[in-house]
């Protein structure tokens, strides 16, 4: 078998995986039927409710066992069927608010990451072709610091002084218009504190990666080679050195993209973004588990698509990668939710 | 080159101590494909004696080591060890055989743990196979330390990234050696230290062969290193075993191709081989897939079809101790060696019977 | 296959690992300057940050029999004020939070709360979190990662795709489930925390022990006949212990943000002050207007604890060579 | 006699030539006063251990050691003071270097085609299509088969010969004065290892460019270079012809070296002499010389006094009791008289070990 | 039952009790970051009437006037008329706490921001005067059968919808019978009207209404959604395409121009408004839920009015030189509700215990900065119905554990180590919610083992309905007319969803009640009220805190706010729990 196909294979296994422990939690761990019936539910020994109560069973196969239900569901998902929220009015179906909420985070991300990288590789450029010199020892040290700055905490401080101190942007972030709504100046500036809030962590992180590898880099034969053949130093740096020093940030991109379409909610509930972070907290609060299923599914594929395309960019960037049988090895540990 | 056959194997002296036959190790490479490390290997050594293997990177000699200790266990062969054959026995029969048969590695940093002291690095055989904690095991330990030459003292407080890469291979030689062992592999033991360095460890070697009365395999890719230690030589190229025998004898008249062209590639100033003007042509074969025949036909200068289509075997070379696998060997060369006496001249500056004691 | 894919990621990891440290040999002969390279130390900022561990860990843990203020009782202040409603001038409280002041050295909160006292507090309940969910990961994924790195086969495959599958789900996501799920307890969020822990500890284990059992080391206790059971916990473990233990203070600073991102959502420890919840306490748009302390006093606490983990476990990682990157989100 | 050879014929010209890195035990003097010049055309190899220096002494003529460095004494090249000249403009036109490891002195991420044409495109102005073909030129000279289709291939992809030949071509592409080969064969078998070697002394010859070959293995240089230059803790010992220094050496060191390699002429089991002792801390060395401590004629004077340079003819050294000489003879009998050199090392007769 | 009806019925009675009180919306909360979405946001404030706010409330903070000792009565709302020639022109930017999901009051379920809406585009068809008194406001006239059973209403003549339709009988059966036989209003309209035939319909201008019980007070429920009446045309237009429920049509004094949910909804004067000028040319509604920033951007100019709760706001606002309020706190009560269907609190003595161990005082200190006035009950003393005996014994912890100690061992298995396990919920995540669940944990500390639940507003007020809870903080009582609250305490108010929260039964109380509805005068009233409020104090159903205090923040040059008046002059109530009228308002400068 092709190796993507058996990538893909794998992949599929680790989502239906993920998504039975997920089925399985929710069933374990919340009651359903309590959810759907409210007091009813537990009200068995009146026979008209006991009527209700195995008509709703019936209804939403909870009669059948625990393998069955996640069966049906895995058969809807795939055909495209999301299934019904639990608990907000009528039954609107998950897909709606998937389609809702999903753009916005897409867009935060979209933002944050593109903040993150273009401030992260000409900033670890510079530490590295001076490293260990006073300008490097700083942007170590502010690195290090943004690395250690959680991101709620981050949106306080730069919504304290950019919004509430200098008020240089607005302090209200309604940020409930449509996607693609009228006033797109007004959506920008209202990405700007929650893009900068994730995409300076990011850009610190990148930056500690870049950096490091890139010092190996440039410590390496070849690149004294390079030099020894004329190329100048600004050449040497962007057209020698960055792209092998590559490989360590591109994981961690990919890792945060994947990651961010879920680990951005408590910068968008700070911001009152109403993206599928929000949207997964306030799905999870009221237990309304086809949402919390459907967004954890597109969590989860979420971010082994972007490793495989980040196994991908490998190749691009390394030629080992695409001519051995084997990819770059991943030194990166992440931690983190 | 490709050498089969047993014919080299001294079968009729009782005093084979460890005897390799047939040894295959090969390794799953990807879902089909199959490295072939070592394929049909033998080869014996006899109580005290000193066989070397040389050969160059990706020929197999590190693999052969390591199959003898059964890490991993070989693919098929056999390995003799005082008539047993470790590879039939279960774990727990090859642990006990295990402290007979010890190891020093070529890399004096990884080849010990580097959290623990080097006095507990030597003295881990003994914690092993010690029931109790003896004051006496721990003298012995200590005496080893010092036979390596090494402060057994400063050892229960050093860890070996203290000590420079020639103190570290004392340390392997002592952690070896206190399980009273009778075989001893060394893997490339010198080939990351300076020479000088070389040179202590190489005569601590030998030191310590004649005092424990050791019998020793050693894994080089330098020929003269390899040369110096050993009472026979055997020469592999991917894979096989091409030349056997007594190291001046091979060394005097080497009769296989790839013998002579190693020979002749060392840039030892008194090479009588470097005026051998051939060059090894062409790339090493992938071990995935070896050539057919002989191994080395490929690059061999006198390659013809009967190369491609037949595998050569053992065959004596004269009368002395010199086997070689090769259909066209180089038997009846005269090479315009240097006389034994020109080369004691330039000795001459040693003849003092001077030698520095090994005292670091 | 995905697992596979990962080995062999493993794998290479290793071989490139072995050959550098061959090349970092033969490179002496190459550059000598590595030999007298600054000798390693730890650094003015390793103590700078293990002072102020020690110190916040010490003020958490002897806090109830410190002079401190009480934490929860509320040094209200009173004036004689207009009420709005009345329009009567009448002794109303001075409305807290309160600057810092002799009384109060770090001010108050909203509820008049001594801020110094509340984040102490504060501290005992994070750092806790911190400590218990690193415990559980080194411990449970230690152990995992161990085995699977050492005994490979089978076994590394099945716990090798336990971890996978714990990564990729969404972490915050499940904590936020099972904390809202079950309840909001010390143990039930540390657990939780530590769940999430266990993968990257227990793949950093796994990938240290595979490829320190590759080392000749481990070779050579084999062939001394060490059991496997010995190797194991005599020649792999003291190695694994440091990269998993800096991985675990990098897991500590986590689980603290962790906290904190949890009390942001409001599923933080119930009943008791965090550090997250502080923060919280203080960001609203008014409160950060008018008294930014409440918020930025525990914000600072926490970024210096946070910051000195990391620190730390920066510098104990260069310190003592290793080579995995580490990476923390939140 | 080569100091009597006009400046204009020596392409480089060392005088005292210092080369020291700051650490916090001090500075270390990895280059400590290095004199020697190299004549268009002539090949010098500079051989010693880990630690000689000769590897920062050939960086630091490259200008390639980075910031941390002090450069002391006078370095020429072509005349032009180095001190004072960003070694910039040499690269890629006059200097050009080989290193160790060919895996890793090539971009691993770039076709090994345009990591040779790169210079030619850059300073010689050539277009896409002329390096190009240029490079394939240099490809076959340098023995490379099939050079179209390597061009267009990854370092990862070529054996460790054929990127040792790379490097080599993009040497040739430079066209440089000077050529400095660092350990050029370290890492490759011996059987390729050979090959290089005659391939450099042959493009070198062909081209009439200066060369600095680095190793740490007499063998090597022997034979392929018209001078060797032995090194020890970052000065000079000995520099002489190739011949003479195997035949007539006159420095303990060059002596102890030799004799502590196993020799492929020595019949097995021979006892081989090691070199005693530890090479000498750079940063806190010793007084005198620095071979003292493990040299068996040591005297006195030794550990108190820097020798002095002796040339004879074309043979430099620098020691108070060289060898072969009588004061050699008489101070090595005196110490073996005693038992111990000056320094404290023990000297003891072959029957006492055996 | 269905899921999905049962949900819509949820909706649907949380929607209609509305019409009784004016519910404020939500102000929350405060600060924190947390409040997620506005969506969940809008149905909830909708949903509960004034009830759901109870659950802020406890962010927001009326003023107490500690008015027990001093007995002196808040200035309520200084109602004059502007003493400045009325200006034409200009827009009013007023701040929501919330969005709605529609502006439909057959349909929506519609909030203190709904309503607030509501009020430009609708008249109701009866209103509040400044006394509390129903008068006639878009009909001309009511009249009540002896029994109270029959309402007669008389229509006004010649007023057209925006859309160009008359106001007629048809137009308002239209109406009802599109609130009746809504899925969602039905169920608050059906139970209070005759089966077979709740209306007739007698000629253009005149009907009748057939209630199922007496109610002399009944023209009061139409001063809110249900009161207001909408084009006959769109309303049937809305039933096929639900999205017209965004662009409401009615007969107010000002229409429908534009809607960006979230955003901005806008409209424009109606110039040929029945009731007379209307001074502005349009009203723009903000909706920014936090309610710091709301306030900040009335400070700040961005917006020219905002109604709130939030005691913080309401304190800093009365140190602005350039905002003025309209204060109330006659409004709604927070309180604590316990649940009655479930244990621990369907022991009384556990309900007596909690609200012994409730830490009031604190409370109000902490929380409303002893701004609002503590409620024993749910009139302030100005009320005629105001039970001066009434005391609730909370800040009591010495009499609570007798009585969890002898609960416990009664019932060992709702206890652990002595003490009773409760959950505590309350929606947010919000700082403020968060603060008070602090607070009031720690009060009950030493008797109940306390879980605390956070919910998003929806979930939270659907626990509320469905009962599954112990106990919730919440908010609602203090009608203007007290007959209204009556949907809260009915038996038939229990179901499945039930909007009797603590699903507490008395056919006593019901008695009560419906004796007071069929009163006619206020002291025939005050007896069965005072009555009322003695029978709910000794239930222990709810622990009051304190009245809830309603401020309308207007920014210097917005006038006369509350000077809107009935076509015969009587001049309206300007403030009913935040909403207020918009046709008399006026900007200078």
């Amino acid at each position: 078998m092709p190796k993507p196909i058996r990538r893909l294979i794998g992949l599929l296994g680790l989502l239906t995986i993920v998504s039975m422990v997920t089925f399985g939690a929710m069933n374990f761990l919340g009651d359903p039927l309590f959810n759907i019936l409210g007091p009813v539910a537990a009200d068995v020994d009146n026979p008209e409710s006991l009527k209700v109560i195995e008509e709703a069973k019936a209804q939403y196969h909870l009669d059948k066992s625990l393998p069955e239900r996640w069966a049906r569901w895995a058969w809807d998902f795939v055909r495209g069927d999301f299934g019904v929220q639990f608990s907000s009015s009528g039954q609107p179906p998950v897909s709606d608010l998937i389609k809702e909420r999903l753009p916005r985070t897409l867009e935060l991300m979209a933002v944050a990451q593109i903040i993150a990288v273009s401030i992260a590789i000409p900033w670890s450029v510079l530490a590295a072709s001076r490293a260990n010199r006073r300008t490097d020892k700083i942007s170590t040290i502010t690195a290090f610091a943004f690395v250690s700055i959680p991101s709620f905490a981050m949106a306080v401080i730069l919504f304290y002084f950019f919004s509430v101190q200098w008020d240089l942007l607005p302090d209200t972030y309604t940020a409930t218009d449509p996607f693609w709504g009228i006033s797109h100046d007004h959506r920008l500036i209202q990405l700007i504190l929650p893009g900068f809030t994730l995409g300076l962590g990011s850009a610190a992180a990148y930056q500690r990666l870049l950096r490091t590898d890139l010092i190996t880099t440039l410590q390496q034969d070849f690149i004294l080679m390079a030099k020894s053949k004329g190329v100048s130093k600004r050449r040497v740096l962007y057209s020698h050195a960055l792209r092998p020093s590559l490989f360590s940030m591109i994981t961690l991109l990919a890792i945060n993209i994947g990651f961010m379409i879920g680990g951005s909610l408590v910068v968008e509930q700070f911001f009152r973004i109403p993206g599928i972070g929000s949207a997964v907290v306030e799905a999870t609060l009221r237990e309304d588990f086809p949402v919390v299923l459907a967004i954890v599914m597109i969590v989860s594929a979420g971010f082994m698509v972007f490793n495989y395309i980040a196994d991908y960019l490998y190749t691009l960037i390394d030629p080992r990668v695409r001519h051995e049988d084997t990819s770059k090895p991943r030194k990166i540990t992440s931690m983190g939710m | 080159m490709a050498g089969s056959g047993n014919n080299h194997l001294r079968t009729g002296f009782d005093d084979v101590l460890l005897s390799i036959e047939n040894l295959v190790v090969e390794f799953p490479s990807g879902r089909k494909n199959k490295v072939h490390a070592v394929s049909d290997v033998s080869f014996d050594i006899r109580k005290g004696e000193t066989l070397g293997i040389v050969g160059e990177s990706g020929c197999g000699k590190s693999t052969t080591a390591k199959a003898i200790v059964q890490l991993p266990k070989p693919s098929s062969g056999k390995v003799e060890y005082e008539g047993t054959d470790l590879t039939k026995l279960d774990k727990e029969g090859m642990r006990q055989k295990r402290p007979s048969i010890q190891m020093i590695y070529q890399d004096p940093i990884s080849s010990l743990n580097p959290r623990r002291t080097v006095f507990n690095i030597v003295n881990e055989g003994t914690r092993v196979w010690s029931t109790e904690h003896s004051q006496q095991q721990e003298i012995k330990v200590e005496e080893m330390i010092q036979a390596v030459g090494l402060d057994p003292n400063e050892a229960r407080i050093r860890r070996p990234h203290e000590y420079s890469g020639g103190q570290c291979q004392r340390i392997s030689v002592a952690r070896a050696l206190v399980l009273d062992p009778q075989v001893i592999i060394c893997d490339e033991p010198v080939s990351s230290l300076d020479v000088s360095v070389q040179a202590r460890i190489l005569n601590m070697l030998q030191d310590m062969k004649d005092e424990y009365g050791l019998t020793l395999l050693f894994i080089s890719h330098d020929l003269s290193v390899v040369k110096n230690v050993s009472d026979r030589v055997a020469v592999m190229y991917l894979g096989k075993i091409c030349e056997i025998g007594d190291g001046d004898v091979i060394y005097d008249n080497p009769a296989h191709p790839y013998t002579r062209l190693l020979l002749a590639a060392i840039p030892d100033p008194d090479n009588k081989h470097g005026q051998i003007s051939d060059l090894l042509e062409g790339e090493l074969p992938s071990p995935l897939n070896p050539p057919s025949g002989c191994r080395f036909r490929t690059r061999c200068p006198r390659a013809t079809e009967k190369c491609e289509a037949e595998e050569p075997t053992f065959e004596q070379v004269g009368n002395s101790d010199h086997w070689v696998a090769c259909h066209f060997p180089h038997i009846d060369d005269e090479l315009n060696t240097k006389t034994t006496e020109e080369s004691e001249l330039i000795e001459g500056i040693t003849e003092d019977e001077i030698l520095w004691p090994p005292a670091d | 296959m995905n697992e596979e894919q990962e080995i062999n990621a493993d794998e290479v990891k290793n071989d490139s690992q072995a050959s550098e440290e061959e090349t970092s040999i033969s490179d002496s002969t190459q550059l000598e300057v590595s030999e007298f390279a600054d000798k390693k130390t730890l650094g003015f900022g390793f103590w700078l940050a293990t002072f102020w561990l020690v110190l916040i860990s010490f003020l958490a843990v002897f806090s109830p029999i410190l002079p401190f203020k009480d934490a929860d009782k509320n040094y209200i202040a009173y004036e004689q004020k207009e009420n709005p409603l009345t329009g009567k001038v009448q002794e109303r409280p001075v409305q807290p939070p309160y600057a810092p002041s002799g009384e109060h050295w770090l001010g108050t909160d909203q509820d008049a709360r001594d801020i110094l006292s509340r984040t102490i507090e504060g501290a005992r309940i994070s750092l806790a979190v911190g400590a218990l969910t690193a415990l559980f990961g080194m411990v449970v994924g230690g152990t995992l990662g161990m085995i699977a790195g050492y005994f490979k086969g089978t076994l590394d495959k099945i716990i090798g795709a336990i971890f996978l599958v714990v990564l990729s789900f969404p972490g915050l996501i499940l904590a936020i489930l099972i904390v809202a799920l079950l309840d909001r307890s010390l143990l039930t969020i540390s657990v939780t925390l530590g769940i999430l822990g266990v993968s990257p500890i227990g793949r950093l284990a796994r990938a240290q022990t595979l490829s320190f059992s590759e080392r000749e080391f481990v070779m050579a206790a084999e062939t001394l006949g060490a059991k496997k059971s010995r190797i194991l916990i005599k020649e792999l473990l003291p190695n694994v212990l440091i990269p998993m233990s800096t991985l675990a203070m990098l897991v500590i600073a986590v689980a603290i943000v962790s906290e904190g991102t949890l009390a942001f959502l409001g599923l933080s420890v119930q009943n008791s002050a965090t550090w997250g919840k502080l923060i919280l306490t203080g960001s609203g748009l008014s409160t950060l207007e008018s008294s930014p302390w409440v918020a930025f006093v525990p914000m600072g606490f926490l970024f210096l604890t946070v910051a000195s983990f990391n620190y730390l476990s920066d510098r104990i990682r260069d310190y003592f060579d290793v080579r995995d990157i580490f990476v923390t989100r939140d | 006699m080569l100091h009597e050879t006009s400046e204009a014929d020596n392409i480089l010209e060392l005088s005292d030539y210092r080369v020291g890195f700051r650490t916090e035990r001090g500075l270390a003097k990895a280059v400590d006063g290095v004199s020697l010049s190299l004549q268009r055309g002539s090949t010098l190899a500079i051989v010693g251990e880990s630690g000689s220096g000769k590897t920062v002494l050939n960086r630091g003529i490259m200008g390639l050691l980075g910031a941390n460095i002090i450069e002391g004494g006078s370095a020429k090249f072509q005349g032009e003071e180095l001190a004072n000249t960003s070694r910039q403009k040499f690269w890629g036109t006059k200097m050009a270097m080989i290193f160790q490891d060919p895996m890793t002195s090539l971009n691993p991420v770039m076709k090994v085609g345009k990591q040779v044409s790169e210079p030619l495109r850059l300073h010689q102005g050539m277009s896409k299509k002329e390096a190009r073909d240029r490079t394939v030129e240099l490809f076959t000279l340098v023995g490379i088969p099939e050079p179209m289709k390597r061009f267009s291939e990854y370092p990862h992809q070529l054996s460790g010969g054929m990127r040792q030949r790379v490097m080599i071509s993009i040497a040739l592409a430079i066209e440089p004065d000077i050529l400095i080969a660092d350990e050029p064969t370290t890492s490759l078998d011996v059987t390729v290892q050979k090959y290089i070697l005659d391939l450099l002394v042959d493009v070198q010859s062909k081209s009439n460019m200066s060369m600095i070959i680095i190793t740490h293995d007499l063998g090597v240089a022997r034979g392929r270079s018209d001078e060797i230059m032995v090194m020890y803790g970052g000065r000079i010992m000995e520099k002489a012809p190739s011949e003479s220094v195997f035949v007539e050496m006159k420095h303990p060191y060059t002596e102890a070296l030799l004799s502590s390699i196993p020799r492929l002429s020595d019949p097995k089991h021979t006892r081989l002499t090691p070199i005693e002792g530890f090479p000498p801390d750079i940063v806190d060395g010793p007084q005198g010389c620095k071979f003292a401590a493990r040299c068996k004629y040591a005297q006195d004077i030794c550990l108190t006094s820097t020798p002095e340079e002796t040339i004879i003819d074309t043979h430099t050294y620098f020691c108070h009791f060289p060898v072969g000489t009588d004061a050699g003879a008489e101070a090595f009998k005196s110490n073996k008289d005693r038992g111990f050199t000056a320094a404290g090392l023990r000297i003891k007769s072959k029957r006492e070990v055996v | 039952m269905h899921r999905s009806k049962l949900f819509k019925l949820l909706i649907a009675f949380l929607a209609l009790t509305m019409f009784a009180t004016a519910c404020g919306g939500s102000d929350d909360e405060s600060s924190s970051s947390s409040d997620s979405s506005s969506a969940s946001e809008a149905t909830a404030s909708s949903s509960e009437s004034s009830a759901s706010e109870a659950a802020e409330e406890a962010e927001e903070a009326p003023a107490e006037e500690e008015a027990e000792e001093e007995a002196e009565a808040p200035i309520v709302q200084d109602q004059e008329e502007s003493v400045l020639e009325p200006v034409f022109g200009g827009t009013l930017r007023w701040g929501l706490e919330a969005e709605v999901d529609g502006i439909n009051p057959t349909a929506s379920a519609l909030s203190a921001p709904g309503l607030t809406m509501m009020n430009a585009a609708f008249d109701t068809l009866a209103a509040y005067d400044v006394d509390g008194n129903t008068v006639p406001h878009l009909a001309e006239s009511f009249s009540a059968s002896a029994d109270c059973k029959t309402w007669s209403m008389k229509l006004r003549d010649g007023i057209t919808f925006h859309d160009g339709t008359p106001l007629n009988t048809e137009a308002v059966s239209v109406n009802f019978l599109a609130q009746y036989g809504d899925p969602l209003v039905g169920l608050a309209v059906r139970p209070y009207y005759s089966a077979d035939e709740p209306i007739t319909i007698v000629d253009d201008l005149n009907m009748n209404f057939n209630l199922t019980d007496a109610n002399c007070g009944w023209p009061s429920a139409l001063t809110g959604q249900l009161g207001a009446i909408g084009s006959p045309t769109w309303i049937a237009a809305a039933q096929d395409d639900p999205t017209l429920d965004q662009q409401p049509v009615g007969t107010g004094p000002f229409i429908f121009e534009s809607r960006v949910q979230d955003q901005v909804t806008r409209f424009v004067r109606n110039a040929n408004y029945w009731g007379g000028d209307v001074y502005l040319d349009a009203v723009e509604f903000y909706p920014v839920t936090d309610g710091d920033i709301r306030t900040s951007l009335l400070l700040e100019g961005e917006l020219d009015a905002q109604a709130t709760t939030n005691v913080e706001s309401i304190a800093s606002l009365a140190e602005n030189d350039s905002i003025t309020q309209v204060l109330d706190d006659t409004g709604d009560e927070s309180f604590l509700m316990l649940n009655s269907a479930q244990p621990p609190f369907n022991d009384i003595r556990a309900r007596q215990a909690i609200t012994h161990a409730t830490p009031r005082d604190n409370y109000n200190t902490l929380i409303n900065l002893d701004v609002t006035r503590k409620a024993d009950q749910m009139f302030t003393p100005e009320s005629p119905y105001y039970n001066p005996d009434i005391v609730q014994l909370s800040d009591r912890p010495d009499l609570a554990g007798p009585l969890v100690d002898a609960y416990c061992s009664d019932n060992p298995n709702n206890c652990t180590s002595g003490k009773i396990n409760i959950e505590y919920q309350y929606s947010g995540p919000s700082v403020v919610g968060e603060r008070i669940a602090d607070l009031l944990s720690e009060g009950w500390a030493d008797f109940f083992n306390v879980t605390v639940q956070v919910l998003p507003q929806d979930s939270h007020i659907q626990e509320a309905a469905l009962g599954i809870y112990n106990s919730i903080g919440w908010r609602q009582f203090g009608a203007v007319d007290p007959g209204i609250d009556r949907v809260w305490l009915l038996c038939r108010a229990i179901g499945g969803i039930s909007l009797n929260w603590p699903r507490y039964c008395d056919e006593d109380r019901d008695a009560l009640i419906l004796q007071a509805d069929a009163a006619k005068t206020v002291a025939e009233k005050v007896p069965l009220y005072q009555e009322l409020s003695k029978m709910i104090n000794e239930e222990y159903l709810y622990v009051f805190y304190h009245h809830t205090l309603w401020s309308l923040a207007l920014r210097d040059g917005v006038e006369n706010v509350c000077g809107a008046k009935t076509l015969e002059g009587v001049s309206l109530r300007c403030q009913v729990n935040g909403r207020s009228f918009f046709q008399s308002t006026f900007i200078t400068n």
